[in-house]
């Protein structure tokens, strides 16, 4: 660059244009400024994740459709301190079985996610494979209406991609989702809780 | 290299057209396609629920077996009610909230008893006295509402959900410990009715969700609902097991869902009343078990059938009382009312 | 391999009731067919079962109402069968959001030197490469920049919600750097461009009209998706992003077309989300005009060759001026005027317009379509059971129609001042723009347009006088400057 | 590449290896063609899962009714296993195929921009630009069509706008006197149930300062005497720990008061039959309340504001700010904090109840712009059910609530003006401008007027059916004559009676505002008079007790001197009298008429 005939042209004072471009920059960073120290106390350093209240799902069913996700991140999960381990469980039967047997007829779950299996007369144990599970509600319609609602949907966080605008919060028919800090990413039935 | 250079010039204007041919129509038939999709769910389904919950077949009662209807309905004093019970003059007493709320007859409020924790449920003995069970204990007091006693369960997960009053005896139906309690007037143990018993051939009740319920019944036996097992069973007062009936079955005639009947009461010619919930109706049934009619059906509580919004579903649940006329007052908590109801011939007459 | 749901394909036959069944035969067959394989996170026994104990005792510690509910319990079991626990998969580790921000920060770090110091086009698609597969296909394309601003906007306006630290982060983070050295943000670390940046094989030039005219939608867009974010209604810019549904591997069939329908044209028609819609694009463009320091094609003097015109794809290189006659300078000083004097109209005109947009933009409130749910169905009773959405939400407007309108109203009222901003910055966008198009610039080289430019570092390569600072080229090479005739 | 571009340049033809090239190009057909298909597969099968998702097959279900009509029909069973066995597989296995799709897709897209971009490099040669011919004639054409593009985007944007605007509409209307139009006209949803005793039951009852409507008049006739010294007369009285200007009132056999200073406040609870302390529940952990306990002037002190009850729950306030609704049994049931009140002497307005809602009148500051407010609480949950800002600086008088013009109607009064509300939602129904100075006084409504007194100053009736200002339509008359500054007036509905600090007792016929009698009592005042049945009853500061016949001449019924100074205003229920003083709560009657009931 030293070879260059051309001496670099004088740098010329600072134009009007510039000045506006300084004064215009000073005040766009003020507002930066500005911005941050009004959120400063609006900012959780926690993150948020989505979560649905079991206490106002009211198992609409759309979370099964609603969800980014093709199989939707909401799943039904099962808080077995509250269930009645009903050898007639409404949540594995559909309304009016055949015969409380396995057999596809008689099952509600429209995936056979649901797995019942025997622990003593006259209990039955009821577990969720989400794998399986496609979070419609249905189980969890048949549940609460009949029984103690120890079923209930709850979005599940190794499958949620926590999507800045939730899909399925948009359409909630309950306005059942929020936000919920981090660390307590559930919103769990316990026989404590209601 | 001269005469390359057409055909490149061909070559990339062939590549830009078939590049802006497959976008275009790529995005023609995605719009298209979305657009169909969306109006093929738009003619199916109106925002239904996609995955339904159907009981739409029984919700609906055939209006022949109906053979009640209604005369009365009042409004219930407080919130979050449980069961219903008559007393003397057919005044209504009605476990709900902290407090036993009594009614007259006809609806107006009387007077309240307080009690430290929610009211579960409520007896009167023919003198006056009143029986409340909290969740752990039985709470006496005397027809103007002063406490007498406090009878606590000693067992260790009590959950008193009904009470029955006999001459001498004070029947608690413990849900928690799913056995029914003989107490003496004085509040002495008794007994342990109920109790899963393989030498005396008791099964035992199962107890899904707190609707253990009692009834005295004229032939000197108590009824009890056995909800898991869709029974209802007879006892003695010494807690042998003479009788028991019914069936799961969604139809009318049988009870329905996981656990039914959840209370029950006997009318002054010894048939019995019993409440379901799930699907709220109250039937009633003859001395040995035989399906005889509705009082209301599940049409008669719209706001019922769906009624767990705040996500517990022990609320909610229907109970039923018969006062000395033979009317049946339906206690539900989701609309908060009581409703009085009539045999038909009867309804009209009055 | 899959097993019919039939009791007896197992031999099981009557009185169920009476006799247990046996356990059920895993019915895992499919497992096979599992989308996401879980990754092996499954940490250890105890320390699942240690936050599943923690997650219990503090949700019922904030549930329990003073009284203390306690729920029935379940029957006692004479076998010594034990309660199983409910999984919780855990949410995506805290500390790790302080990783996504450190990363973020170092890329726009990265970013600045590349393209100001380092002045390699290598090391810039080295590090799109690497964004597009952090910030893109690892993150999912959430959180991104361009959405933050949502999420800082509704933090302004709502004192209800608390912004998520990335969130802030990510959003002021670009901005500040736009204002010191320009666009290095979308030179190589936002995955949106990066992608883009990556499929473009073929450029094609667009006309100047087209360029300025499109060049207006990013403004619209991000006038409507602040003012939908501020009012809690809807976050718009997530919504219609065509991207983030790419990165994820699903999504609505519509947005996955679009972005597909953006990668295709994205072939020819450089970065044309970038440079036509997208919004945060729009309030870098407008930091960065500001700028300190900038982008320069050439590290020396121009040679007027023209090389770096051609090597940029998207438009944003400005030729010199040309020096105009006394006549056409007065015309333009004249037309100048008169556009100031437009300008104010534009912004009441389009303002008015705007508001009559009030009615239908309200509806994408949630209180306001309840509001108008329940009007529309006023006349009919909600019906028992309820079962489907629309009758379950009215049942919710239902617990207090007279509020839920009111809010409803008073929402709507919000909605018509915001119809009069939206269609006053538009009348705003407008009026700037047509300004800039008849400003007159003395412009003697070759240049990156302040606003415009990425920073993709393209034209460098082309650049004679970079070759030689780089030693590709031997000093002498390069003509000087030949003189520009007309 | 555009032809304008084309002819500024000269592209030499391309060095590139052919083979190479044709490789490349071939590669990216094939990946490009391979994106195709996959994607193609996953559009069908999106769509079929989409229409025909096979979860929610219609088939399964006309199955599963024909089985519940053939119960045991067992082809048919096996006709529905087989068919949920099949549908479920084909859903797992679309779902399957579209994860694998997506990678396919992906790897395919990667192929072909490699390919494509390899491609493009080989062909590319050194662009060789002309110098560009300088045309300012042409740039400023560009420049002008570029003007109107960008304004035929504005107009494009404008008029997308406007359609947009104009053909969706909305139901939802943009104000609030709309929304209460749609309301009024009875279309709305069904009215919430309340949960609160009946007007009856509160007419029955004491439950807030100077009863249920705030007159201090019961029909229910009163004690006639009672002995101080031999204690004849009076049914019990019971020492009150907590200090407090507050009156009590009265719920079946509860009476509720509350005391207390910057240490503690709490609300107290006797048993009406035999005065014993049933519960004492000091009021804590309110939320929002600030670290320090807000000091209140000595003047009112902090338990001024007299209670009130719908029945449900007892709602009591301190001038520290504390708001808080317990039950009968003095459990807590919410409670809120209003912060540190500006008022000089001490917040001193009682509660007022209607339809289980708790109504508060916070007057404060030095000027009408400085925050008043009436606030409507939902007595259950303690929510704002509505609130009004008010035009008024603190004050001391207590809003009443009655049934006037056909309509419940909240009356308050500050300076200048005497506004009432409707009750129900709180929109101000009219209001009144005459008063000036600290007012404490009281309204009560009788013989169709609403009583207002400006203190010491003039005592007005107002017709309350008017709305908006009614200052000069609604007056009926005004009484200048002893007008008091601190007690309320109280009526039969026939006369009415006001007693000012220094004694003097004055009688009006409330129909013309005529004075009918007037006489020194010879003793200081600040209790609020009252009237049960055709006794009216007045305490002193000092403890003088005079009761005398509410009637058209004077006459002294029974005048003692108690051991007690009193401030508070007597409640009257079940025939019995409740008098708080600054020591003891005394309840006066007879002992056969408590028997007797």
């Amino acid at each position: 660059m030293d070879t260059n005939p051309q001496p670099n042209p004088p740098k010329p004072p600072v134009s009007r244009r510039q000045f506006m471009r300084d004064g215009a920059r000073a005040t766009m960073l003020v507002g930066v400024g500005g911005l941050v120290g009004l959120l400063a106390g609006r900012h959780a350093s926690n993150g948020f994740v989505w979560q649905i209240d079991p206490a106002k799902c009211v198992r609409c069913g759309l979370c099964a459709t609603s969800c980014v996700l093709e199989q939707s991140a909401v799943k039904c999960v099962h808080t077995h301190a509250i269930c009645g381990y009903c050898r007639l469980c409404t949540a594995y039967f559909v309304p009016e079985p055949n015969a409380l047997s396995t057999a596809a007829e008689n099952q509600l779950c429209p995936t056979g996610a649901i797995k019942r299996s025997f622990i003593e007369d006259p209990y039955y144990e009821y577990t969720i494979d989400e794998k399986l599970c496609i979070g419609c509600a249905k189980c969890v319609e048949g549940c609460n209406r009949f029984g103690n609602g120890s079923l209930y949907l709850q979005v599940r966080h190794d499958r949620c991609l926590n999507c800045n605008e939730c899909s399925i919060a948009k359409v909630c028919a309950g306005d059942a989702f929020r936000r919920v800090p981090v660390d307590h990413p559930y919103m769990l039935k316990s026989t404590t809780s209601h | 290299m001269n005469g390359q250079e057409p055909e490149r010039d061909v070559s990339r204007r062939g590549f830009l057209k078939r590049g802006a041919r497959t976008a275009g129509a790529l995005a023609a038939v995605g719009a298209g396609l979305d657009i169909f999709e969306q109006l093929a769910v738009a003619a199916n389904e109106k925002n239904a629920n996609p995955f339904p919950y159907d009981t739409g077949r029984l919700s609906k009662t055939d209006p022949k077996l109906v053979a009640y209807e209604e005369t009365a309905r009042f409004k219930c004093p407080r919130g979050e009610a449980h069961r219903i019970a008559c007393g003397a003059d057919d005044q209504l007493l009605i476990a709900a909230g902290n407090y036993i709320s009594i009614l007259s007859r006809d609806g107006a409020l009387q007077s309240e008893i307080a009690l430290g924790g929610p009211a579960q449920c409520v007896a009167v003995a023919k003198d006056g006295t009143i029986y409340a069970g909290a969740r752990n204990q039985v709470e006496v007091f005397d027809a103007k509402g002063q406490r007498k006693a406090s009878w606590e369960v000693i067992e260790k997960r009590p959950w008193i959900t009904g009470l029955a009053v006999a001459e001498k005896d004070v029947f608690a139906a413990d849900s928690g410990n799913r056995v029914v309690w003989r107490y003496d007037r004085d509040g002495k143990v008794a007994g342990r009715i109920g109790a899963k018993d393989k030498e005396r051939n008791i099964p035992g009740f199962v107890v899904p969700s707190p609707y253990l319920d009692v009834a005295l019944h004229r032939d000197g036996l108590i009824r009890v609902n056995n909800p898991g097992s869709h029974l209802v069973e007879a006892y003695t007062f010494d807690g042998d097991r003479e009788l028991a009936w019914g069936r799961y079955s969604a139809a009318i005639d049988g009870f329905c869902g996981c656990c039914n009947p959840i209370a029950l009461d006997v009318l002054p010619d010894g048939r019995i009343v019993t409440c379901e919930k799930g699907v709220p109706r109250v039937k009633v049934y003859a001395n040995d078990g035989a399906f005889e009619c509705v009082v209301a059906g599940a049409e008669s509580f719209p706001e019922n059938v769906k009624a767990n919004e705040g996500g517990d579903p022990l609320r909610g649940a229907l109970d039923a009382t018969v006062n000395s006329r033979g009317r049946v007052c339906i206690l539900d908590p989701v609309s908060g009312t009581v409703r009085v109801m009539a045999r038909k011939a009867e309804a009209k007459g009055s | 391999m899959k097993e019919i749901r039939n009791p007896k394909a197992k031999g099981r036959r009557k009185s169920e009731t009476r006799r247990p069944n046996h356990p059920a035969p895993a019915k895992t067959s499919f497992s096979a067919f599992d989308l996401r394989p879980s990754f092996g996170l499954r940490i250890s026994a105890l320390g699942l079962l240690l936050l599943c104990a923690f997650a219990v005792c503090s949700f019922a510690e904030e549930a329990a109402p003073a009284a203390g509910r306690f729920r029935f319990p379940p029957p006692e079991f004479e076998s010594g069968y034990k309660l199983p626990d409910t999984t919780t998969p855990p949410a995506r580790a805290l500390v790790m959001q302080y990783v996504d921000v450190a990363v973020f920060l170092g890329a726009l770090g990265l970013a600045t030197w590349l393209t100001l110091k380092k002045r390699s086009r290598r090391g810039i698609v080295a590090l799109s490469v690497f964004s597009l597969l952090y910030f893109g296909f690892y993150r999912e394309g959430c959180i991104c920049a361009i959405g933050s601003i949502q999420n800082v906007a509704l933090a302004l306006f709502n004192s209800g919600y608390t912004v998520p630290l990335t969130a802030l982060i990510f959003c002021l983070a670009p901005i500040v750097f736009a204002l010191v050295i320009g666009r290095a943000f979308c030179a190589a670390v936002c995955p949106h461009g990066a992608i883009q940046d990556l499929v473009l094989v073929k450029p094609v030039n667009i006309p100047m009209w087209l360029e300025h005219a499109l060049g207006v939608l990013p403004f619209v867009f991000l006038g409507a998706g602040l003012l939908f974010a501020a009012t809690g209604s809807a976050f718009l810019i997530c919504r219609y992003d065509p991207f983030a549904p790419m990165f994820r591997m699903t999504g609505s069939f519509l947005m996955l077309s679009i972005g597909a329908v953006f990668l295709i044209v994205g072939m020819f028609i450089g970065r044309p989300f970038c440079r036509f819609f997208c919004p945060y694009g729009a309030l870098l463009r407008v930091a960065s005009v500001v700028a300190k320091w900038r982008v320069r094609t050439t590290p020396d003097y121009c040679t007027q060759c023209r090389l770096c015109e051609q090597s940029c794809p998207f438009g944003a290189l400005n030729e010199p001026s040309i020096p105009a006659t006394p006549v056409v300078r007065s015309d333009e000083r004249r037309r100048l005027v008169r556009l100031f004097l437009l300008t104010p109209l534009l912004v009441v005109g389009i303002g008015g317009v705007g508001s009559l947009l009030a009615g239908p933009a309200a509806k994408l409130h949630s209180t306001v379509a309840l509001a108008e749910h329940w009007l529309h169905h006023q006349k009919t009773p909600p019906e028992y059971p309820a079962m489907d959405p629309d009758l379950l939400r009215l049942k919710r407007a239902d617990k207090d129609p007279k509020q839920l309108v009111s809010e409803a109203a008073a929402m709507r009222a919000v909605f018509i001042r915001n119809g009069w901003l939206l269609g006053g910055w538009i009348g705003l966008v407008i009026g700037a723009k047509l300004i800039s198009l008849s400003l007159r610039r003395t412009r003697t080289d070759y240049e990156p347009d302040r606003g415009a430019c990425v920073g993709c570092a393209r034209c460098f390569e082309f650049c004679p006088n970079e070759l030689v600072r780089r030693g590709l080229m031997p000093a002498s090479a390069p003509a000087p400057p030949p003189a520009a005739k007309t | 590449m555009s032809t304008a571009a084309s002819s500024h340049f000269v592209v030499p033809a391309s060095k590139a290896d052919p083979r190479a090239l044709r490789t490349w190009r071939t590669a990216s057909v094939i990946a490009g063609a391979f994106c195709v298909v996959v994607c193609g597969a996953m559009v069908v099968g999106h769509f079929r899962l989409g229409v025909d998702n096979p979860l929610k097959s219609p088939q399964v279900k006309a199955l599963k009714d024909k089985l519940l009509a053939a119960p045991e029909d067992e082809p048919l069973k096996r006709q529905i296993r087989a068919l949920d066995l099949q549908l479920r597989q084909r859903y797992f296995h679309q779902l399957s195929l579209n994860d694998a799709g997506a990678w396919l897709a992906l790897a395919g897209a990667l192929m072909f921009l490699l390919a494509a971009k390899r491609e493009m490099s080989l062909r590319k040669t050194p662009p060789m630009p002309m110098p560009k011919q300088h045309d300012a004639a042409r740039t400023a054409r560009e420049l002008a069509v570029a003007r109107g593009a960008v304004a035929a985007v504005g107009a494009l944007v404008a008029a997308g706008f406007a359609i947009i605007g104009v053909s969706i509409t909305t139901s939802v209307p943009a104000r609030q006197a709309e929304v209460e139009k749609i309301f009024k006209a009875g279309a709305a949803g069904a009215v919430p149930v309340v949960d609160a005793a009946t007007p009856a039951e509160m007419l029955a009852n004491w439950p807030s300062f100077r009863g249920a409507d705030g007159s201090g008049f019961t029909k229910t006739d009163g004690p006639p005497t009672w002995d101080t010294k031999t204690g004849a007369g009076i049914l019990w009285k019971s020492p009150v720990a907590a200090q407090g200007f507050n009156s009590p009132i009265v719920w079946r056999n509860r009476v509720f008061l509350s005391g207390g200073d910057i240490l503690k406040r709490e609300v107290l609870c006797f048993d009406a039959a035999n005065g014993k302390l049933l519960w004492q529940r000091a009021i804590e952990n309110v939320p929002g309340a600030p670290a320090k306990v807000p000091e209140v002037a000595e003047q009112c002190g902090y338990a001024a504001p007299t209670m009130a009850t719908d029945g449900r729950r007892v709602y009591v306030m301190f001038a520290s700010g504390e708001l808080a609704a317990l039950t009968l049994d003095g459990q807590p049931v919410w409670s809120k904090h209003f912060g540190a009140l500006k008022n000089a002497y001490g917040h001193a307005t009682s509660l007022a109840v209607w339809q289980g809602k708790v109504l508060v009148q916070l007057d404060q500051g030095d000027s009408p712009q400085s925050g008043s407010k009436m606030y409507a609480f939902d007595g259950a949950t303690g929510k704002i059910a509505w609130e009004q800002r008010r035009p008024a600086p603190a004050s001391w008088a207590s809003p009443i609530v009655v049934e006037a013009a056909g309509k419940p109607q909240i009356i308050t009064i500050s300076v200048p003006w005497a506004i009432s509300y409707a009750a129900n939602d709180g929109t101000e129904l009219w209001r009144a401008r005459e008063f000036d100075g600290e007012i404490t006084p009281s309204p009560i409504v009788a013989g169709g007027f609403v009583l207002l007194i400006s203190p010491s100053n003039k005592m007005a009736a107002v017709k309350p059916d008017g709305a908006g200002d009614v200052s000069k339509t609604h007056e009926k008359w005004a009484a200048e004559d002893s007008i008091p500054d601190v007690t309320s007036p109280v009526s039969n509905g026939e006369l009415v009676f006001i007693a000012n600090t220094g004694g003097m007792l004055t009688c009006y016929d409330v129909k013309d505002g005529k004075k009918v009698w007037e006489h020194d009592l010879n003793m200081e005042v600040q209790s609020s008079p009252g009237i049960a049945g055709n006794k009216l009853y007045i305490f002193g500061t000092k403890g003088a007790a005079v009761v005398l016949e509410a009637g058209r001449a004077f006459k002294q019924l029974a005048r003692t001197e108690m051991d007690d100074k009193f401030f508070a205003s007597p409640a009257f229920a079940g025939g019995k009298l409740f008098m708080r003083g600054l020591k003891h709560l005394y309840c006066i009657g007879e002992k056969g008429a408590a028997a007797a009931k």
